[in-house]
């Protein structure tokens, strides 16, 4: 796959009118794509990092001790009071994650911008 | 104390997160497991985008709406 | 409000086909309501408690720091291979949280688990 | 060291969240700010319910989909 395909599989993505930015990273908090600022990006990569690796560690303290399968995290949506942040991550070999920042407010015309 | 010392070099390799060169980011974005996984991925992140998300914007805080429509 | 409209309250999310359990606790993990068993409440309450408290943290961290408003965390999903947790905080004194886990399989007709 | 311990004792803490006794979740159930929040986040979290939810399950690891209704 060239960068260019790697774009093309994106640009859905990036040209959607809610998506405010697309990040792409190493599970080390490398940046591989970003549509970010450089600031934002650095941010964003190294707190989401951490929090991922945090939220794999307590699906898996949930989780019965003796299952035959464990469980693993497949999607995380953080919603706040300004946007919406989508995680998605590398579920086979977890050495990637997507993640999304999203526009919370949908389907208003009026200004009700109150949760 | 060791632990602890352990927890700080981890923190701050994260911190520390290499950037990555253009050779290094090409590698990356041809590798086998990156293209399925960034295929893979940015589909489920799409088709969250596309569901109808609305779920809080419509209420008020004095939340005065109807119990939804629990099917 | 008595108990019994408690009970009101959250018949439609408990009577929900999807819903396999639902947990109301305070910020320090003490259960008010709970349908799932004694283990696994007190698991979940106590994870679920650290995990909400990390992720406003995170909320907080990555806002900007001299924005007129603060941002604050109102929804949050963590979907796994067995389950789907859904978060909804107390926005307004963050003292409660409410967890409701779903079964993430809908619309399978055929046994198709594979994520 | 100090604010180690001080981490260990906020972890134990909250690893003995008290149980609540009868009394205790009555007076939490019956205050209004308890009334206003389960009111409003059981509402939210049955709109969540009610989402057409099935981003994940439709795609197979190879995901030959097409690459959804980006509208």
């Amino acid at each position: 796959m060239a960068s260019l395909e790697l774009e093309e599989i994106l640009k859905p993505l990036i040209a959607n009118p809610h998506v405010l930015g697309v990040l792409v990273a190493n599970k080390e908090g490398s940046v591989i794509k970003t549509t970010l600022d450089a600031v934002i990006t650095k941010l964003y990569a190294d707190k989401l990092t951490k929090y991922l690796e945090m939220t794999q560690k307590m699906i898996q303290e949930i989780d019965e001790p003796d299952a035959p399968q464990k469980n693993e995290l497949t999607f995380l949506r953080i919603r706040s009071k300004k946007h919406e942040i989508m995680i998605s991550p590398d579920v086979t070999e977890h050495k990637y994650m997507l993640m999304v920042l999203q526009n919370p407010e949908r389907k208003t015309e009026s200004g009700k911008d109150r949760i | 104390e060791k632990k602890r010392k352990e927890e700080l070099d981890k923190q701050k390799k994260v911190q520390l997160a290499k950037d990555l060169n253009d050779k290094e980011r090409d590698k990356i974005i041809h590798s086998v497991e990156f293209t399925k996984f960034i295929d893979y991925s940015t589909k489920v992140a799409l088709r969250a985008l596309n569901e109808t998300y609305d779920i809080i914007t419509n209420y008020s805080e004095s939340a005065d709406l109807d119990s939804g429509d629990e099917d």
